[in-house]
Order: structure tokens, then C-alpha cells, then sequence
């Protein structure tokens, strides 16, 4: 998952200060801002082993550029068509807005992500 | 034989007294990581923000001749700063430090399953220490700073900050949406606890504020647009004659207050002939100090309802759960002033809690004494407030007679309405600065960071960051205010080296990242009789946006190079023993 | 259950107004106790009674006579306090005995040989010795007893008194703490016998070598702060204290003050107390009237309950012969 | 029960009656000699908020209080609670006895 050090990672703080539950197999690189995310990095952690990657989006929050959200949606993509070539399937990707208070989004978008990525690993043994 | 490693990296791990050792198994954590290569030298603290444990890592630096630290502690938000100056201390370059968060991001988040904890707490290790491995000692950039300081809000927190800022000889620009200095304070009559008059205290300040050369103050003024970066924001604010007026100011203090709470038609009354909230009864009282009446006939009773819009769920966007703080204070203190004027107004305040928190506890006290009698309401059983042939009837269960329902016939009710944020978030918008569940301004760190904001050099004074009586607004106000004089007075600010530089072998020139930068830090350079593209990393903030454009892989960001990221990614994954 | 409140009080009220006290007695009655004491009249320091010993047997012969009545009897209640407007019914209705009476009376003449064994120069104010006005000011009568406590005061004040020594925890407390809140200037000085007899050094001629359980009288205990000082007579006059569970500050009321209005419950409440007490020792030790008296009455065989002044009077001048 | 806000007033006249600082806490029932039938705080509030009717029913409790000062002298709140009981008596002497000279 890629967090952006000013906001979302502050919501995953959050969640943790608050002993939210969420899988330990959730694990954060915070970075500046996610439209700084290079598509590379999401194809290289599918790859390296990950069973997906989660974007947090900033939403409106994003102090750096007022259409982050739009910027990153449009690496996302990249990174989808990128997996989608590679033969990976590209919901394994996936992005979220999260403010810096929202531990609550977090732990269900790591819920509904992780119930997710689990049907696809079904889907995929099942082929 | 053994191969001298290429980096020499000391790992220290912090208990945190409990708070990670409890969950984490730090002590296997360490030995896992000792075995990994580029570490030389491990150790575990019970407080690794401790003066002495700091003190030990120094020397440990210099011993084991580190040429980069990994701390695994708390959230880097609360932290970075102090294992930096310490890395410093041990004479590295405080870039080669690298923190990793194992209390908030894993041994609080993970309490169930200590040994996944512990398993996740060595993969963050791991990567922070493939992150230092890749790391180069980065420069600061130091700018100089701007003396000048834009205050947002001429209420008491504004008024009070522009004075104190401008004590220190730094030059303030005032600007007021409304058309009159004071805001709410000034239209409130006597004031608790010292039953100070409002309007007096705002005059005072006002007065001095306009005595004042460095201070300008603008009414009737709106922010409307904020760029470039702490020490030199440049803002555009409007005037009422729709004349554009642009200040270049080192730093920015939001005021902007709060609004009360306004109840909807019908709620508890609201829109009766008779009912009014606590700030009208501020303002009745203000403009008729001697007699209370209303709509010209004496008021002989009062039935006060208190968290009116307070300590409810309010709507999903906008929280209102918390307590307003001022208003329990505010009405004993009311009620105090009433009885003062007239001990025959019988006074009957319907509360579910009394939180005269502190020193005004005597307040509260002193209501009693003047003959207010309290009934205490469930949240479950509100009062009803409605009205027969003009005459108020309020009804209420009283949980102090075993919930007997009381009917009171007053002449006036009063709302105890609470402090909600403001409505237009036009500052909000133009600052960028977050806003929390309930709607007000949202500080880095309640504790260790109150005042300021994500956004470097923008801090926060008085209620616009949350319920505040008076005092407790002008105390956040001066906080702000030495925030921002500290940033200031220095004369420069060094700024993060963490910027945006392009590798001039791989880069073609083909415009995308000028394209994608929001702050123009991208230059056209020549390399060696090629045009390539250059960043200035003054004006570049590192957001990174020019990174995913690049054709050629040629940008990153100081910090999280494309080698750095895959290599954390890599150490994420790696097995686990 | 209680007797008719309205009609029993207005009785009161009307004695108080018309014949200076609640239960009036005659200047005969409230002064036989004095007989042959030669106590000077008058002077600077007097021992003021207040009449309260005097009327306690008038009290019990009236709550016998009352209880009767309880719970019944309104018209009965009004016709009577018709009639006593004219007439004093008082001594129709509290009948009293002689032997009852010279019993109460002799607590009085106990107590001015122990101030005469202590030193203590007094006089007595004999027929000017009025009834403060207590059981009216209790009983919410305000208006009456205001107006009552004026003359009385005004009496005082004619006498040349300064100093007032009392002899029960009831005159104590109106004279002491409520008189100067009702009437302008009043500030006489008011002790207890008991707090002036602990400030001197009695010896005990005969001590007692006895184990006691001392009851202590709500008004003295938590009005005054009267509670170390008849403990501290007693120890000096050899007798031992055992105290029950709830006594000093804490003490439990003996049921006396509902004695007028509810016999009944006054009872009830007497007999807990006596039960209470008689846990520790069956010898009870009271120091006010109303306690000895409401004690006395439930007190089973084997309980014996006295005055504090028959144990002092004992242990301190033995040897004075009765008149 | 409808408040007579003007009672309080009506009761003062007879004395001197505070409870304002009473918080309801219970000290007094817990110990007072005659047990649950005494119940100060709850009377004294129909006092306080003005319930004639309900303080004339309690009548019999006003009057058969002992004025023993138990409950006032371990009052947390220092409420003078027998103080209060004798003004109640005052007040009742004259609104429903019609003892004048009360």
C-alpha cells in the first residue's frame, strides 16, 4: 500500500493509535503525494510477490496539487494496463480516497480490498 | 573470509516502553537483523527518544563508523525531526537516517497476533534499512524568510496574535471578512470568568491595533488565492471595493472563529415568540444592561437548554459529538450576571452535564448559590419546548426526582447552542489545510504539534480549530503566533532537500514534467549540447507529480528513487525465517 | 401518624404568647428547686434554667396523655386549643407527680454543688428565669417566638446578667446560637455547666469506678461542639466510658424532639436508641432532660439510664447532705 | 407537575431556605434516624423548582423531622438542611394552619 506522508499516512497512524484491527499483512510506503507514484513500483510489487497494491488517494486533502486525485487515477490506470499486459490481473491494483482522519475508510477499504484480492486467488486457483 | 559490507548501518528499536515490546518481539526483530547485510550494529532501547539512549546511538555512530541510521520507533510524524538532529549529532548526514514506524503502523495496529506483529515489524525493518542503504547525504536548501505575517480573522484570537506578532517587530496584514473588527466577543456583553465586557476588551485591542504601524487592517477582506511555500507565501486577498491586493507574507495564522449552532425550525422550540439562543441572550443583555426584557415585557423566568447542538451525531460530514466548552461556563455565568441585576428572575437550567471544567467550577458554584436550580435531562429524554395562547410550556424529565416530569412555564428560553465551524470553506480551500470529522481546522498533532498544519508555515489560532472559551483562544493564538515568530525572527527557513532532480543522461526533453508541475520549478536547460530538462529546487515542494510522466524514467524524487521504492518493495516481501 | 399538628401547635403558640412559655408552669413550680439553696438573685454570672428541667415532667404527663390521642381526635384537638385560650389547660392535661417532679428538680440542685465545689460564684434569676422559647422555634412558630425572645432578652438585659450558665443543651443552643441572630444586640456570654466546670480543676473526692455508656445529646454533640467535656468530668470522677457505635459528632437522637407531635414514633426511635446503647452497658448517661426523659421511659429492666450530674454530683462532693 | 416559580419566593418569607448547593447525593437519607420517610433532598427540591403541593403533602415528614442535624453536619454540600425544615414549618404554620402569629 502507498500512503502519502502528510495525509493518508496520518489516518493509518490514526488507525493504530486507535487499535483498529486490520490485516498485519497490510504493509505502507509512505511517500510525498500519489501522483508521485511511478507505475513501475506497483507492477514491481505484484511481481516481487504482493497480492496487490492499494493507492491512497488524498482526495480534496492533498496540499501539493489541487487535481492530485485526477493525476493519480490516471497512473493507476497505467499501472492496470501495465499488469493487464503482463499478464496480471489488473484489479490486484486499486486506489482509495483517504482523508487524515479517516482510520475508519482505511480499515474498511483494507477489509474489502484483502475480501477482494482472496476471490480473485479463489478465481484464479479455480482456472 | 568476509566481504567488507558497502554500507555500514546501525539499527536501533525502541519498546517504546510497552507500547511495541508488548506486542512486538524487538528482541528477535534485532537478531534478524543483524544478520542482514549493510548492518553492522543492533540494539534495542526502552525509550529510544531518551536523552541517554540518543546519547548511545551517538556514540555508536561514531564507534561503529555508521554511515547511516534506521530507527524503528513511533510515526515519523512525531519523531523524524529528533533522530535526524541526532544522526547529525553523530556526525552523518541527517538524510542518511531513515525512521520506521512499528508502533502506530504495526505493534497498536496489530495487538491480537503478536507474532505477525513481530513478522511485520522485521519486513518494515528490512525496508528501512534497503531505503538507508540507498540513501545520499542530502543539503537543505536555506531561503531567506519573509518578516511579515498574514493573520486570518480580526476576532479576539486574530487581534490578539496581530499585537503580539507585531511586539516582536514583525509586520502584520490584518484582514477581516465582516465589515467590523471583534467578531463574536464583541457583541457579548459581560464575559466570564473576570465579567469583563466584551465589546470593552475588543475596543482596547482594536484601538491598539490601529495605533499600530506594522499592523494593517483590512474589513470587509477575503483570502481568495495562496501560492508558493513557508517563508514566502504569496496571497491575494479582496477588498470590498473588489480591488485585488497582493502581500507577500513569510507565514499565515488562521483566525477564523467559529459560528454557533443553529438550531433547525422547530427544534426545541426554535422560532417561538420568547425562544432565544445563548448568544441573543449575550446580546439582549448587552444592549440593556439594567432591565432584562423581551420584546419590550420583563423577564421574571428562564428555562436555559443546554448542548443545543452540542454532543449529538450531527451529519457525517460534520461530526458534532464533541463538547463545546464554553457554553456550560458561559450560562452560569449568564445566569450569575442575571441574578445580579434582579435575585426575583427565577432562573432553571436543564442540563444533561455541567462541564464548568477547572477554575470556573466557582462559577457554576456561584449560580447555585444565587438561587439557579439545574435539572438534569437523559440524552434519551430531551425537553420539549411549545407554546399555549403565547405562553412558553417546557416539559422535562428530571432524572434528580427519579425522571417526574417537570412543566415550566418561563417567559424566555434560552438555547444553549454550542460552536460549530464555520460554513464557507473558502480559507480552507485556498490554504489547503484539512479539516477533521467535525468540520473544524485539523492540527498536525493535538499534543506535540497543536498550532500547525500539514501545510508548512500555516498555523491555526482559536476556535477555528475546535471549541474554545476566550481564554483558551487567546492562549492557542499565542502559540500560533510563536510558531510563526519563531520561523520568522531566524530570518530563513531550510527548506527539505527532498526535491525532484532529473538524471540529464536518460532525459529527452519532451516537456511532460514542465506540463505536469503545478510550480513552474522545471528549467530548460543545456547538457553538454543537448536540451534537457532541469528542477529548481527552490521552488520545487517534491510532490513527485513529475515522476509517473516521465517517458524516460529520467525524474525522482530525493528520497524515494525508483531504486529505493523497488528495493523496500523487495525487502517487504522477503521471506521471513 | 401524629396528633392534629395545626390545633397541637396553635396550643403552643397561644401558651407561648399568653402565659410566656409552651407548657406554662407556675413561678411556684419553676422555682421549688431552688429552695434552700440560698442562691443570691441576681448579680453578674446566674445560672439560667430556662425552665427545662422543671418542664419535663410536665412534657411526659402531656405525651402520656397525648399518645392517647394519636392519629385521632382533630375536633377533640381544636376544641381544646379553643379552650385554652382561655384557660391554662396545661395543668389538665400534663398532670404531674411530686416525686417526678423533686426528681428532675434534684439534677438542678446537683449541678449548682458542682459549681459551688468548683469555685463558681452565681446567682439565680428565680421568677424572672424565663422560658426561651425553644420548643416554638423549633416547631416553626417564628413569628411567636421572635417576639417571645425580645422580652425574654429584654428581661436579661434588665437583670444586669453578663454571663449565663445553662443547664441542658436545648437553652444552651437558643441562647448561645440563635438569640444573637434574632435579637439585635444580644451578646451575652452563654457556657454550659459542663464546659465550666471542665475548664476548672475538680478533684474527684470518691472516684467512682464505674463502666458507663455515655448518649449524647444531638444539640450539645452537633450544634455546640459539647462532646469532649462531660467525657473528660466523668473520666476525672474515675468512670469509665464505653462508647457505642455511633456517639460524639455521629450520635443517634433519643427521639425526644417528636415527643409532642408523634408519641408514637418518638418511641420507636427511643427504643432503638436504648438499644443501641445498652450493647455497650446497661448504666446509660445521658446530659439532657428530653434524652433522660425518653430514654427512661422505654428502658427495659436492667437498663438504667441517669443524668451525668448523678455521677458528678458522686464523684465530686459526696458528702453534701440533701436539703 | 407544573412549577410555581414564585413559591421559593413565598417559602423565604418564612426563613431563611437554601438547597441550591444540594447535589442530590443521598448523605442525608443514608443516615437520617427515621429512615426513608425523610427524604430532604427530593422535598427540598420541590422547593427549589416550586411544587406547592407536593411540599403540603409532605407535611407530616416536615414536622416529624428531629432536627438531630445528622444529615446537615455531614452534608457534603453544607446545605443547612434543619434551617431549611424549620422555614418549611414556618411556611406551613401560616399557608396551612393559618397560624397567624406563626
Amino acid at each position: 500500500m502507498f500512503s502519502t506522508n502528510a495525509i493518508s499516512d496520518m489516518a493509518i497512524d490514526l488507525a493504530g493509535s486507535s487499535h483498529l484491527d486490520y490485516s498485519p499483512t497490510v504493509q505502507v510506503i509512505a511517500i510525498p503525494c500519489s501522483s508521485g507514484i511511478n507505475p513501475t513500483w506497483i507492477t514491481h510489487a505484484v511481481e516481487a510477490g504482493f497480492d496487490g497494491v492499494f493507492v491512497a488517494a488524498d482526495g480534496g486533502e492533498c496540499a501539493y496539487i489541487p487535481d492530485c486525485t485526477a493525476r493519480t487515477g490516471r497512473l493507476v490506470e497505467q499501472a492496470q494496463s501495465l499488469l493487464t499486459k503482463s499478464g496480471s490481473d489488473a484489479r490486484r491494483v486499486k486506489m482509495g480516497a483517504l482523508c487524515s482522519v479517516c482510520s475508519d475508510a482505511f480499515v474498511n477499504h483494507m477489509k474489502q480490498f484483502g475480501r477482494e484480492l482472496e476471490e480473485l486467488r479463489a478465481t484464479a486457483a479455480a482456472a | 573470509m568476509t566481504e567488507e559490507p558497502p554500507r555500514r548501518i546501525g539499527v536501533m528499536i525502541c519498546q517504546c516502553g510497552g507500547n511495541i515490546s508488548d506486542y512486538v518481539d524487538t528482541e528477535k526483530v534485532r537478531a534478524e537483523v543483524a544478520k542482514q547485510g549493510d548492518v553492522v550494529a543492533t540494539r534495542v532501547e526502552m525509550f529510544a527518544c531518551s536523552d541517554s539512549a540518543q546519547e548511545s546511538m551517538v556514540q555508536m555512530i561514531r564507534e561503529k563508523k555508521l554511515d547511516g541510521v534506521v530507527v524503528c520507533s513511533c510515526s515519523p510524524k512525531l519523531h523524524l525531526s529528533t533522530f535526524r538532529a541526532m544522526t547529525q549529532r553523530g556526525g552523518l548526514n541527517p538524510y542518511e537516517y531513515t525512521q520506521v514506524n512499528i508502533r502506530e503502523q504495526c505493534s497498536w495496529a496489530h495487538t491480537h497476533d503478536k507474532p505477525a506483529a513481530t513478522e511485520k515489524a522485521l519486513r518494515l525493518v528490512r525496508a528501512g534499512v534497503a531505503k538507508t542503504a540507498l540513501s545520499t547525504p542530502l543539503e537543505r536548501m536555506r531561503v531567506e524568510t519573509i518578516p511579515q505575517v498574514l493573520v486570518i480573522g480580526a476576532g479576539i484570537a486574530g487581534l490578539r496574535a496581530a499585537l503580539a506578532l507585531s511586539d516582536l517587530g514583525i509586520s502584520v496584514h490584518l484582514i477581516e471578512k465582516a465589515p467590523e473588527p471583534g467578531g463574536h466577543v464583541a457583541r457579548w456583553g459581560r464575559v466570564f470568568p473576570n465579567d469583563k465586557d466584551g465589546r470593552g476588551l475588543i475596543d482596547t485591542l482594536v484601538r491598539e491595533v490601529r495605533a499600530r504601524e506594522n499592523i494593517v487592517l483590512y474589513l470587509g477582506t477575503e483570502l481568495t488565492e495562496m501560492s508558493g511555500r513557508i517563508g514566502s507565501f504569496r496571497v491575494k486577498v479582496r477588498t470590498p471595493t473588489a480591488e485585488t491586493i497582493s502581500l507577500n507574507v513569510g507565514s499565515i495564522v488562521v483566525a477564523t472563529g467559529f459560528e454557533t449552532y443553529a438550531p433547525k425550525p422547530g427544534e426545541l422550540g426554535f422560532g417561538l415568540e420568547g425562544v432565544v439562543t445563548l448568544p441573543e441572550l449575550k446580546e439582549l443583555l448587552a444592549t440593556n444592561p439594567s432591565r432584562l426584557e423581551y420584546h419590550g415585557k420583563a423577564v421574571r423566568s428562564i428555562a436555559y437548554v443546554y448542548c443545543v447542538g452540542s454532543r449529538e451525531e450531527g451529519s457525517e460530514t460534520n461530526l458534532r459529538t464533541y463538547c463545546s466548552r464554553y457554553c456550560c461556563s458561559a450560562t452560569s455565568h449568564i445566569a450569575t450576571v442575571i441574578t445580579g441585576m434582579d435575585p426575583g428572575i427565577r432562573q432553571f437550567h436543564l442540563f444533561r452535564d455541567i462541564r464548568t471544567y477547572g477554575k470556573y467550577e466557582a462559577i457554576y458554584e456561584r449560580a447555585l448559590r444565587g438561587g439557579s436550580v439545574f435539572l438534569r435531562f437523559g440524552e434519551e429524554a430531551p425537553p420539549s419546548v411549545t407554546s399555549e395562547n403565547g405562553q412558553l410550556v417546557v416539559k422535562v424529565k428530571d432524572r434528580l426526582m427519579a425522571g417526574e416530569e417537570v412543566e415550566l412555564r418561563p417567559d424566555l428560553v434560552v438555547l444553549v447552542t454550542g460552536m460549530v465551524p464555520r460554513e464557507d470553506g473558502e480559507v480552507a480551500r485556498v490554504l489547503k489545510i484539512p479539516i477533521g470529522k467535525d468540520g473544524f481546522f485539523h492540527e498536525i498533532h493535538v499534543k506535540l504539534r497543536p498550532v500547525e498544519t500539514v501545510v508548512d508555515g500555516v498555523f491555526i489560532a482559536g476556535a477555528a480549530q475546535g471549541p474554545k472559551n476566550l481564554a483558551e483562544s487567546v492562549t492557542s493564538s499565542m502559540a500560533a503566533v510563536s510558531k510563526a515568530a519563531a520561523l520568522l525572527l531566524k530570518g530563513y527557513v531550510d527548506l527539505d532537500p527532498m526535491v525532484a532532480e532529473v538524471n540529464p543522461d536518460l532525459c529527452a526533453w519532451c516537456d511532460a514534467c514542465t506540463l505536469a508541475c503545478p510550480y513552474g520549478a522545471v528549467e530548460k536547460v543545456d547538457h553538454g549540447g543537448t536540451a534537457v530538462a532541469r528542477i529548481n529546487g527552490i521552488l520545487c515542494k517534491g510532490e513527485g507529480a513529475c515522476v509517473p510522466v516521465c517517458p524516460k524514467q529520467a525524474v525522482s524524487v530525493k528520497g524515494y528513487t525508483n531504486d529505493q521504492v523497488r528495493s523496500m518493495i523487495d525487502a517487504l516481501v522477503q521471506e521471513v525465517a | 401518624m401524629s396528633v392534629p399538628i395545626g390545633s397541637t401547635l396553635g396550643i403552643l403558640g397561644d401558651n407561648l404568647r399568653k402565659r410566656g412559655s409552651a407548657l406554662p408552669l407556675s413561678r411556684r413550680v419553676a422555682t421549688a428547686w431552688a429552695k434552700g439553696l440560698d442562691l443570691p438573685r441576681g448579680g453578674e454570672t446566674v445560672l439560667y434554667t430556662g425552665q427545662m428541667w422543671q418542664m419535663v415532667p410536665a412534657i411526659n404527663a402531656m405525651s402520656r396523655q397525648l399518645g392517647k390521642y394519636e392519629g385521632r381526635g382533630t375536633r377533640l384537638f381544636g376544641f381544646a386549643r379553643s379552650m385554652n385560650k382561655v384557660v391554662n389547660l396545661t395543668p389538665f392535661l400534663a398532670r404531674t407527680t411530686p416525686s417526678e417532679r423533686t426528681a428532675y428538680n434534684e439534677r438542678l440542685r446537683n449541678i449548682v454543688r458542682l459549681l459551688r465545689a468548683a469555685g463558681v460564684e452565681f446567682g439565680y434569676l428565680y421568677e424572672k428565669d424565663l422560658y426561651p422559647g425553644t420548643l416554638a422555634y423549633d416547631e416553626g412558630l417564628t413569628q411567636g417566638f421572635v417576639a417571645h425572645a425580645r422580652r425574654v432578652a429584654r428581661t436579661l438585659r434588665e437583670s444586669g446578667a453578663k454571663r449565663l450558665i445553662t443547664v441542658d443543651p436545648h437553652t444552651t443552643n437558643i441562647l448561645r446560637s440563635v438569640y444573637p441572630k434574632v435579637v439585635d444586640g444580644f451578646d451575652l456570654s452563654v457556657r454550659s455547666y459542663l464546659e465550666v466546670l471542665a475548664d476548672r480543676t475538680l478533684t474527684a473526692t470518691e472516684p467512682l469506678h464505674e463502666s458507663v455508656t455515655m448518649h449524647d445529646s444531638c444539640v450539645y454533640a452537633r450544634y455546640e461542639g459539647v462532646v469532649e467535656q462531660p467525657r473528660l468530668l466523668l473520666a476525672r470522677g474515675g468512670v469509665d466510658i464505653v462508647e457505642p457505635e455511633l456517639s460524639g459528632s455521629m450520635t443517634f437522637c433519643c427521639g425526644g424532639p417528636l415527643e409532642t407531635l408523634f408519641p408514637g414514633k418518638s418511641t420507636e426511635i427511643a427504643r432503638k436508641r436504648v438499644e443501641q446503647l445498652s450493647a455497650c452497658r446497661p448504666n446509660l448517661v445521658t446530659a439532657c432532660p428530653l434524652c433522660l426523659a425518653n430514654l427512661q421511659r422505654v428502658a427495659p429492666t436492667g437498663v438504667e439510664v441517669r443524668d451525668i450530674s448523678d455521677y458528678l454530683v458522686r464523684a465530686y462532693c459526696p458528702v453534701v447532705t440533701p436539703a | 407537575m407544573r412549577v410555581d416559580p414564585q413559591f421559593l419566593t413565598r417559602v423565604r418569607q418564612g426563613g431563611e431556605f437554601d438547597a441550591s448547593v444540594c447535589m442530590n447525593c443521598g448523605v442525608c437519607t443514608a443516615l437520617c434516624p427515621l429512615g426513608v420517610e425523610l427524604l430532604p433532598r427530593r422535598l427540598f427540591r420541590y422547593v427549589l423548582l416550586g411544587n406547592p403541593d407536593a411540599v403540603r403533602e409532605q407535611t407530616e415528614t416536615i414536622f416529624s423531622c428531629l432536627l438531630c442535624h445528622m444529615c446537615e453536619s455531614n452534608c457534603p454540600a453544607g446545605v443547612h438542611i434543619t434551617e431549611n425544615v424549620r422555614t418549611l414549618r414556618t411556611h406551613l404554620n401560616r399557608e396551612q394552619y393559618h397560624l397567624a402569629e406563626a
